[in-house]
């Protein structure tokens, strides 16, 4: 520990106490290194669309916020949710509700708010329901569970007419079709995200389009890893972390563990409806789907995948797995997945990112390397 | 509260005219910290407690022995709110907490070891001890108060140490360091050494008596070890059959041959 | 290339390949007749390769499955059009898969040949629904079972837009002829038990039954009516010619039932079940394909369609193909190979669809399949009632029955 | 009085379908902790072998759907082996790389619904490549029987019987005997399970095979009036999953429990305001059922029962 | 009855035990002693098959039994009682004793009637789940569902651990009876020197994974002695 203390008279500065923030023992990547590649990467994210599918990418990181909506849910609270996809749907409908009824940039910035809301009230619903009626464990799974086959089952058969709520239609298994672009601000000052692409020009890359949804869903992505890894490195985060350890131990620390359950479901429930309304809004679409047994066991899939107790394994496995199921093709295209899946699980219990993690930290800690400024216990005494 | 109907009920022997050694010597007057006013759990069946009024004074070290199956870990659980009362009423500094939620009990002072270790097993030694510091401490003195608990328990030098790797005895060590550094006005301890050698034994021991004495906190101890007892307790409180069978100073009790026959058997 | 909404009409129209998308479903609740869609396409194009082309050109391929998942096919939709620019795109057998992807159509203004037999009225100038529509489908064999039964019409249908809007072509077709319709039920995709719906059709006691059941899942009503003893005479427009339950149910299950199809393995024409025909053809080069369907035809004459499209455009650029689309293609003047629901077949270049060659089929207590009855029904709801012509008045709509008829309500 | 009968048929109906659906899920499931998502593939390997064990072997209707069950079983052996426990690809990698390469999925739900997520999809797909959207399907035995305008399938009668016998069956192997005995104390505690002389190896790999039985003879039962083609299994998820849960803790009696409460449920909405409302009913009652019995129904009565003695 | 020759033994590929020795006579009573975490629980649980050894040799009965599985041990006739009372919590109190005697084939009824007399408690509460039981109860039923067996070498981890001293003495003054009357083998850990001087004929000292020593009679009869070696 005294290493610790004097390292920090020499290098606290302000980067890195900005970084100590997003630090802590409930995240990977705690070294410059990680901070350096993390830039890379957002930067190779930025480029992207300048060499490949952009709007595919696209889809897939608008996805990534419903993984991490899982991921702290059930990664870092110990709430095994098979519902995330119903707050994810609900704010779709009601992003697609309210904007088909109010179609100005007034009304669909609104609308892009009532679907997060919307995703948020109706995890809160359901959240009070459970945990405040003494629900737990895999009775809490089992409970989502059956909240999306309940949705599934009462969406997919609003097909008639009479199922319209004002201008918008429910449409059943047709879907709802009619979603008018997004389009964020009021009046005059409002700007379109979806269908707008504006010509870039870059030396020696070329000529190609780039879409501003493209960068909104990027900078909201980003946005919100960062914010979750500073809250599960927080005092909150570390009850969180807690009840899912021990929720008996915790309460008898004090801490009201049913109102942290509470808050959190509500919290991954508003992360799913932001992802849903992303979704509704690119596809200009929404369909039932999104409540049926195979979407809805996707997130666990990519959070298993990723490794649960990471933020950064949601995303990857999710733009991975879904890159794979897009882009597979021919006959054995399913059961190539299928195999993946199944092997993964079975050899990397813990993910893929965790695995990658040590493979890397392993490897890196050679002699003389093992002591520097960032072994993982400095920055978590830093961040007291 | 039905202080007046109770009055009667109480040991005239007991808590409120009880005080400790510290407070014996600065002179301070003891009050009732805890009373459990005709306590009964059922579990189906069967009574586990069975009427039971019980009292701790502030500061006070008491510690519950009984057979197996008395009641005396179920009795715990009441005081923690882990199990409901079928009947009867807990009140807790004049205050009736009958109906509080565990959490709420605790922010009120009562903290909890339980009778199998559980400290969380996959966050280091100083991630648990930070969770309970964590409410009432930031910044400097949040990580003098860490530093400060993972020393009283003997663990320094293992901060970042996983839980899970520590010995049977440290876990026990840590978990009371943790329930003691929410810094509670009564602590209540389930077997605290169970199956731990000689020396750890005596250390938590150790451990208890200065909590006792210099944080003033009040504790009720469950075990069996009756040496272990006597060398921490004065005053013990015999559970049989869910009742109340016996209190007094630990020689007295010893030396009682209906507690005998129920408990310690053989010479003694 | 990240944009949306960009058009299309870029690259591969100079080289000497052109690029078609086949989007149909494999996998999921739509893959018993998605899969014979996908290989008579397949079939067509080998053909048309082996033959030289499209003027020279050798036809390749983008095919993907969408497992009869809509959004998969938006996604696969973007992908066909953005990333692989295809000349033009057969995609979908749900009317819900094609309502989620012709907005994505339309925008990048891509030729689009929807091939199943649907509720008709998608009047779009990109799109050509060249599968029979309710219209005809329900036009030749409701009238036919009045009158060989009686009135009393009893109706059952997938709960999408497909079968609403089909039992709605029922209630007007009833009033056309006479009839009536005693009650009417939704059935979710989903759903396989029918337990309560047949029960129901025994309270109600009609003359016959119109089934616009949809999908792998719906095929379980018709074992479990045979098994209850349910026996009332069944109209269809989706069993049989789809899913061929004739073939894989054991007699007698659907005894009794009479699809209006434009085409089944069964029709009697010489195109098509004669030396070297459509069936002949199509087994051999899929001799272990299970049945050819309705869908396929439909898939297998259009690509012809484009081919001679494409022949009389002397490009592959949409807009011109789409022009000469709509001078009114016809194939098949002499022995009409490719067209082997009848002698020819017209693409209708006002309203993009076909007026096709209409049959009644019957299956016995054995399963063997007859004929009843046969004609040419003209697509007249987009021409005549709802005035479509595209080529005059480029639209996007779906015009839908209850806009012009009150008994559809 | 008609509607009296029909909505007693749809019961016994709803019942069965129930009570077979959840089966061997209860069992893979409620006692071994092993959420399978192949469950409804299972289904579809029984119902697949029955029916070609039929047209393609002529064996007798009868004869044909106990092989069904049999080969499910023993698919559902090698799955545990390779698969759920690990077992062989460990025993390989023990003797090339010196250690396990798999940690067993018994209760490990989330890791266990992943990897048997991937086993379903391979199996629909493998069924898909290799039989092709749909096999010719077998014809439901046993003709009908009417009432007034109504008739029904007696084999769906029959079906409730049998539902019951196999609950029976489970119940009787589960409780009574010493293979019961052995094979829950395995899953509660593995280790001392071994040091009281228990092979667990064989109870986990005898359960699944079991429970995997059970699900592969709903195939073959339903096989006769259900539409043969890959996805058939999703059709049983559902009820399945929600009567495992609702049942509780003691899974037999719990599922039979639970397929008579929401199979009376189902039947009674159904029948009076159709299909749709009868599936709501059923899920917003299962929903209901585990909010305010979150240790199922025969948690719920185990309850009851400590109460009733109390006041005694 | 029991040879341990240089054993070995590691929890994945953490080493814990280091070249034990140990040898158990037929019809002895024999302690393992030591501070916490020495590797006592890991002996046992190499003995009983829990653990496969990495070197070292055991035999049983003559035979080898080194890479034997639990099941197989417990089948030869070797009872466990595992550190902190694993019962199976879903199952009854009798359930988990029927377990135990469906161990072996020659197990016999009358046995019941000794636990049921040792332990009246487990009688009374024949159908209650086990993991309702206290603490102290479900030990006892621990043992009871070992003895039921009727084992020739039972292995004993903490017997005493949360039971009340007079039936700590009894347990002590039982198993001596047991080991009379049935010539049961037994090797058992203790922390409890009472427990200790009362039934041990001989004694094994570990540290740090290995035996360090071995205690004679006399040395177990001398209080300080054992106190040394449990407190060091
Ligand atoms: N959930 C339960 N259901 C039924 N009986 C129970 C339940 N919990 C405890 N009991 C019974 O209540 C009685 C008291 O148990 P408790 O755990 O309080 O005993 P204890 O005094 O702590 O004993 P020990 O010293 O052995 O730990 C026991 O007889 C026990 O079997
Ligand atoms: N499953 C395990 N995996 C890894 N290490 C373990 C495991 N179980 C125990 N250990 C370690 O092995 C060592 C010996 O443990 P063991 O339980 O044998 O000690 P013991 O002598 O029985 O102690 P006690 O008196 O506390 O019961 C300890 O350091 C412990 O931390
Ligand atoms: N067009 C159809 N069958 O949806
Ligand atoms: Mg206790
Ligand atoms: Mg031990």
């Amino acid at each position: 520990m005294s290493r610790n203390s004097a390292n920090g008279g020499m290098n606290r500065s302000l980067p890195s106490r900005l970084r100590s923030r997003f630090e802590g023992p409930n995240t990977i990547g705690e070294s410059r290194g990680f901070w350096v590649g993390f830039a890379a990467a957002v930067a190779a994210l930025a480029i992207y669309p300048a060499f490949g599918d952009g709007s595919q990418l696209s889809l897939f990181m608008v996805l990534a916020l419903l993984g991490l909506s899982l991921s702290v849910v059930w990664g870092y609270s110990g709430v095994l949710s098979f519902g995330q996809v119903v707050f994810f749907g609900i704010g779709a409908y009601t992003f697609g509700v309210v904007s088909i009824n109010f179609a100005t940039p007034g009304g669909i910035t609104a609308a892009v708010v009532a679907g997060i809301v919307g995703g948020g009230l109706s995890a809160a619903i359901l959240g009070y329901f459970m945990f405040y009626g003494g629900v737990r464990d895999v009775y809490v799974t089992i409970i989502t569970l059956v909240s999306t086959i309940v949705m599934h089952t009462f969406m997919a058969q609003t097909a008639g007419s009479e199922w319209a709520i004002g201008e918008a239609a429910l449409g059943g298994f047709n879907g709802m079709p009619d979603i008018p672009l997004l389009t964020l601000g009021v009046g005059g000052l409002s700007y379109q995200f979806i269908y707008n692409p504006f010509p870039m020009r870059i030396l020696g890359i070329g000529a190609f389009e780039i879409s501003p949804f493209y960068y909104l869903v990027l900078v909201l992505l980003v946005g919100t890893y960062l914010g979750l890894r500073a809250l599960v490195n927080s005092d909150y985060g570390r009850v969180m972390v807690a009840v899912r350890e021990d929720e008996d131990r915790t309460e008898m620390f004090g801490y009201n563990v049913t109102r942290v359950k509470f808050v959190v479901f509500t919290l991954g429930g508003a992360l799913a409806g932001l992802s849903g309304v992303l979704y509704a809004a690119r596809n200009v679409y929404i369909d039932p789907t999104v409540f049926s047994l195979l979407f809805a066991t996707l997130p666990v899939i990519w959070v298993s995948i990723g490794g649960r107790k990471s933020l950064l394994g949601a995303v990857v496995a999710t733009l991975a797995v879904e890159y794979l199921r897009i882009s597979m093709a021919g006959e054995l295209a399913l059961v190539l997945l299928g195999t993946l899946l199944l092997v993964t699980i079975l050899v990397l219990p813990s993910g893929l990112v965790p695995w990658l993690h040590e493979q890397i930290v392993d490897t890196r800690l050679g002699p003389g390397e093992a002591g520097g400024a960032d072994t993982p216990d400095a920055p978590s005494e830093v961040s007291d | 509260m039905s202080d007046t109907e109770t009055e009667s009920d109480i040991d005239p022997l007991g808590p409120n005219v009880r005080q400790t050694a510290a407070e014996l010597a600065t002179g301070d007057r003891t009050e009732t910290l805890l009373q459990t006013d005709g306590l009964v759990k059922q579990f189906g069946g069967f009574t586990a407690t069975d009427d039971v009024d019980f009292s701790v004074a502030e500061g006070e070290l008491r510690c519950l022995i009984g057979p197996n199956g008395a009641g005396k870990s179920t009795l715990l659980n009441l005081i923690t709110g882990t199990y409901e009362a079928s009947d009867g009423s807990i009140y807790y500094n004049g205050h009736d907490i009958t109906d509080l939620d565990p959490h709420e009990r605790v922010s009120r002072g009562i903290s909890m070891k339980f009778q199998v270790p559980s400290v969380y097993g996959d966050l280091s030694v100083r991630e648990n001890v930070r969770l309970p510091v964590q409410q009432f401490a930031d910044g400097e003195e949040r990580r003098r108060l860490v530093a400060e608990a993972i020393e009283a328990a003997g663990l320094t030098g293992y901060e970042d140490v996983d839980a899970s790797q520590l010995s049977h005895g440290q876990q026990q060590q840590l978990e009371i360091g943790m329930a003691a550094a929410l810094e509670p006005d009564l602590l209540l301890l389930d077997e605290p050494v169970a199956g731990l050698d000689v020396a750890e034994r005596e250390a938590i021991a150790e451990r208890i008596r200065r909590l006792n004495e210099e944080a003033g906190i009040a504790f009720i101890v469950i075990e069996h070890d009756t040496d272990f007892v006597a060398s921490i307790a004065e005053e013990v409180t015999v559970l049989h059959n869910g009742e109340v069978f016996r209190e007094g100073p630990i020689a007295e009790i010893e030396s009682d041959p209906e507690v005998q026959r129920i408990y310690l058997g053989g010479e003694s | 290339s990240a944009g949306e909404g960009g058009t299309s009409t870029d690259t591969a129209s100079s080289t000497d390949t052109l690029k078609i998308g086949v989007l149909e479903d494999q996998s999921g609740n739509f893959a018993l007749v998605g899969d014979p869609k996908a290989k008579a396409s397949m079939l067509a194009i080998e053909e048309i390769n082996a033959n030289g082309g499209i003027d020279g050109k050798q036809i390749e391929t983008f095919q993907r499955d969408p497992q009869s998942d809509n959004q998969r096919y938006q996604e696969l939709t973007r992908t066909a059009i953005n990333e692989e620019n295809v000349d033009a795109l057969w995609a979908g057998y749900s009317s819900a898969t094609r309502e989620a992807i012709r907005p994505i159509i339309d925008r990048n203004e891509q030729l689009y040949f929807y091939t199943t037999q649907y509720e008709g009225g998608v009047c779009d100038e990109f799109t050509f629904a060249v599968g029979p529509t309710a219209r005809q489908q329900l036009g030749i064999v409701l009238p036919y079972l009045v009158e060989e039964f009686g009135p009393d019409i009893y109706t059952i249908a997938a709960d999408y837009n497909f079968g609403q809007l089909s039992a709605d072509w029922v209630k007007v077709l009833a009033n056309e002829n006479d009839a009536n319709v005693l009650g009417e039920e939704f059935i979710p995709l989903s759903e396989s038990s029918f337990g309560s719906t047949i029960n129901r059709i025994q309270e109600a006691d009609p003359d016959f039954v119109m089934s616009m059941l949809v999908g792998a899942n719906h095929t379980s009503f018709y074992e479990q009516k045979a098994s209850a003893g349910l026996d009332v005479p069944i109209g269809t427009s989706t069993a049989m010619a789809q899913g061929y339950e004739h073939r894989r149910l054991d007699a007698p299950a659907m005894a009794n039932i009479y699809a209006g199809v434009n085409y089944m393995e069964e029709v009697p024409t010489d195109s098509n079940t004669g030396d070297g025909g459509f069936v002949d053809r199509y087994f051999e080069m899929y001799p272990d394909a299970p049945y050819l369907n309705e869908e396929a035809e439909t898939n297998y004459f259009s690509t012809y369609m484009y081919k001679k499209a494409v022949e009389q455009a002397g490009t592959t650029e949409q807009p011109e193909v789409i022009e000469a689309l709509e001078s009114g293609i016809e194939l098949g003047t002499e022995e009409a190979p490719e067209a082997p629901e009848g002698e020819t077949i017209k693409l209708d270049g006002a309203t993009h669809h076909v007026d096709h060659h209409m049959w009644i089929m019957r299956a016995d207590e054995e399963h063997n399949i007859e004929a009843v009855e046969n004609r040419q029904i003209p697509e007249t709801f987009l021409s005549e009632t709802a005035g479509c012509n595209l080529p005059e008045n480029p639209e996007q709509t779906q015009y839908t029955p209850v806009d012009y008829y009150e008994e559809a309500e | 009085m008609v509607n009296g009968i029909n909505l007693a048929l749809q019961f016994l109906d709803s019942f069965a379908f129930i009570v077979l659906a959840a089966a061997g899920l209860a069992i893979i499931f409620g006692i071994m902790g092993v959420i399978n998502l192949a469950h409804g593939e299972f289904i579809l390997i029984g119902a697949y072998t029955a029916t070609l064990a039929v047209t393609q072997l002529g064996l007798p209707l009868v004869v044909a759907m106990l092989v069904g069950g049999l080969v499910t079983g023993l698919f559902g052996i090698l799955t545990e082996r390779v698969i759920i426990s690990g077992a062989w690809p460990n025993y390989i990698s023990q003797r090339t790389l010196g250690r396990d390469v798999i940690e067993p999925l018994y209760d490990r739900l989330a890791d266990s619904m992943v990897a048997t997520f991937g086993l379903s999809l391979i199996l629909t797909q493998g069924a898909r490549i290799r039989f092709g959207n749909s096999i010719d399907q077998i014809a439901t035995p046993f003709g009908a029987i009417s009432y007034g305008e109504f008739s029904y399938s007696s084999y769906r009668i029959v079906l409730a019987g049998v539902s019951i016998g196999l609950l029976l069956v489970t119940y009787y192997l589960f409780t009574r005997t010493d293979f019961g005995m052995r094979a829950r104390a395995t899953i509660q505690d593995k280790e001392t399970a071994q040091a009281m002389g228990v092979n667990t190896d064989r109870m986990y790999m005898l359960t699944f095979g079991f429970g995997s039985a059970l699900a592969g003879l709903t195939g073959a039962l339903f096989a006769p009036v259900i539409s043969m083609q890959p996805t058939l299994g999703d059709q049983f998820l559902v009820e399945a999953f929600v009567a495992v849960v609702v049942g509780g803790p003691s899974v037999v009696l719990g599922t039979a429990l639970s397929g008579g409460v929401l199979g009376a449920i189902l039947a009674t909405f159904s029948n009076l305001y159709g299909t749709f409302i009868g599936r709501i009913a059923l899920l917003v009652a299962a929903l209901i059922a585990l909010r305010f019995l979150p240790n199922g129904i025969t948690g719920f009565i185990e309850q009851l029962r400590k109460r009733r003695q109390e006041s005694d | 009855m029991l040879e341990l020759d240089d054993v070995s033994a590691a929890y994945d590929t953490t080493p814990i035990l280091r070249d034990v020795d140990l040898s158990v006579e037929e019809g002895e009573i024999v302690g393992v002693m030591g501070k916490n975490g020495v590797g006592k629980t890991t002996l046992l649980k190499t003995v009983m098959g829990l653990l496969e050894p990495s070197e070292g040799t055991i035999s049983y009965d003559g035979t080898d039994v080194t890479h034997a599985s639990a099941d197989e041990r417990a089948r030869a006739g070797v009872g466990y009682i595992p550190q902190g009372r694993d019962v199976f919590p879903k199952l009854t109190v009798e359930q988990n004793i029927k377990m135990g005697e469906t161990i072996r084939s020659d197990s016999d009824e009358t046995l019941y009637d000794q636990i049921y007399d040792y332990f009246p408690v487990l009688e009374e509460r024949a159908s209650q789940e086990a993991g309702t039981l206290s603490g102290g109860q479900q030990q006892m039923l621990a043992i009871g569902r070992a003895l039921v067996s009727n084992p020739d070498l039972l292995l004993l981890d903490e017997p005493s651990e949360g039971i009340q001293p007079s039936i700590v003495d009894q347990i002590s003054q039982d198993m001596q009876t047991i080991n009379d009357d049935l010539g049961t083998t037994i090797l058992f850990v203790e922390q409890n020197l009472g427990v200790i001087r009362e039934m041990a004929d001989r004694c094994y000292a570990m540290e740090r994974g290995t035996v360090v020593d071995e205690l004679g009679p006399s040395t177990i009869a001398d209080e300080d002695a054992i106190a040394e070696y449990l407190a060091v």
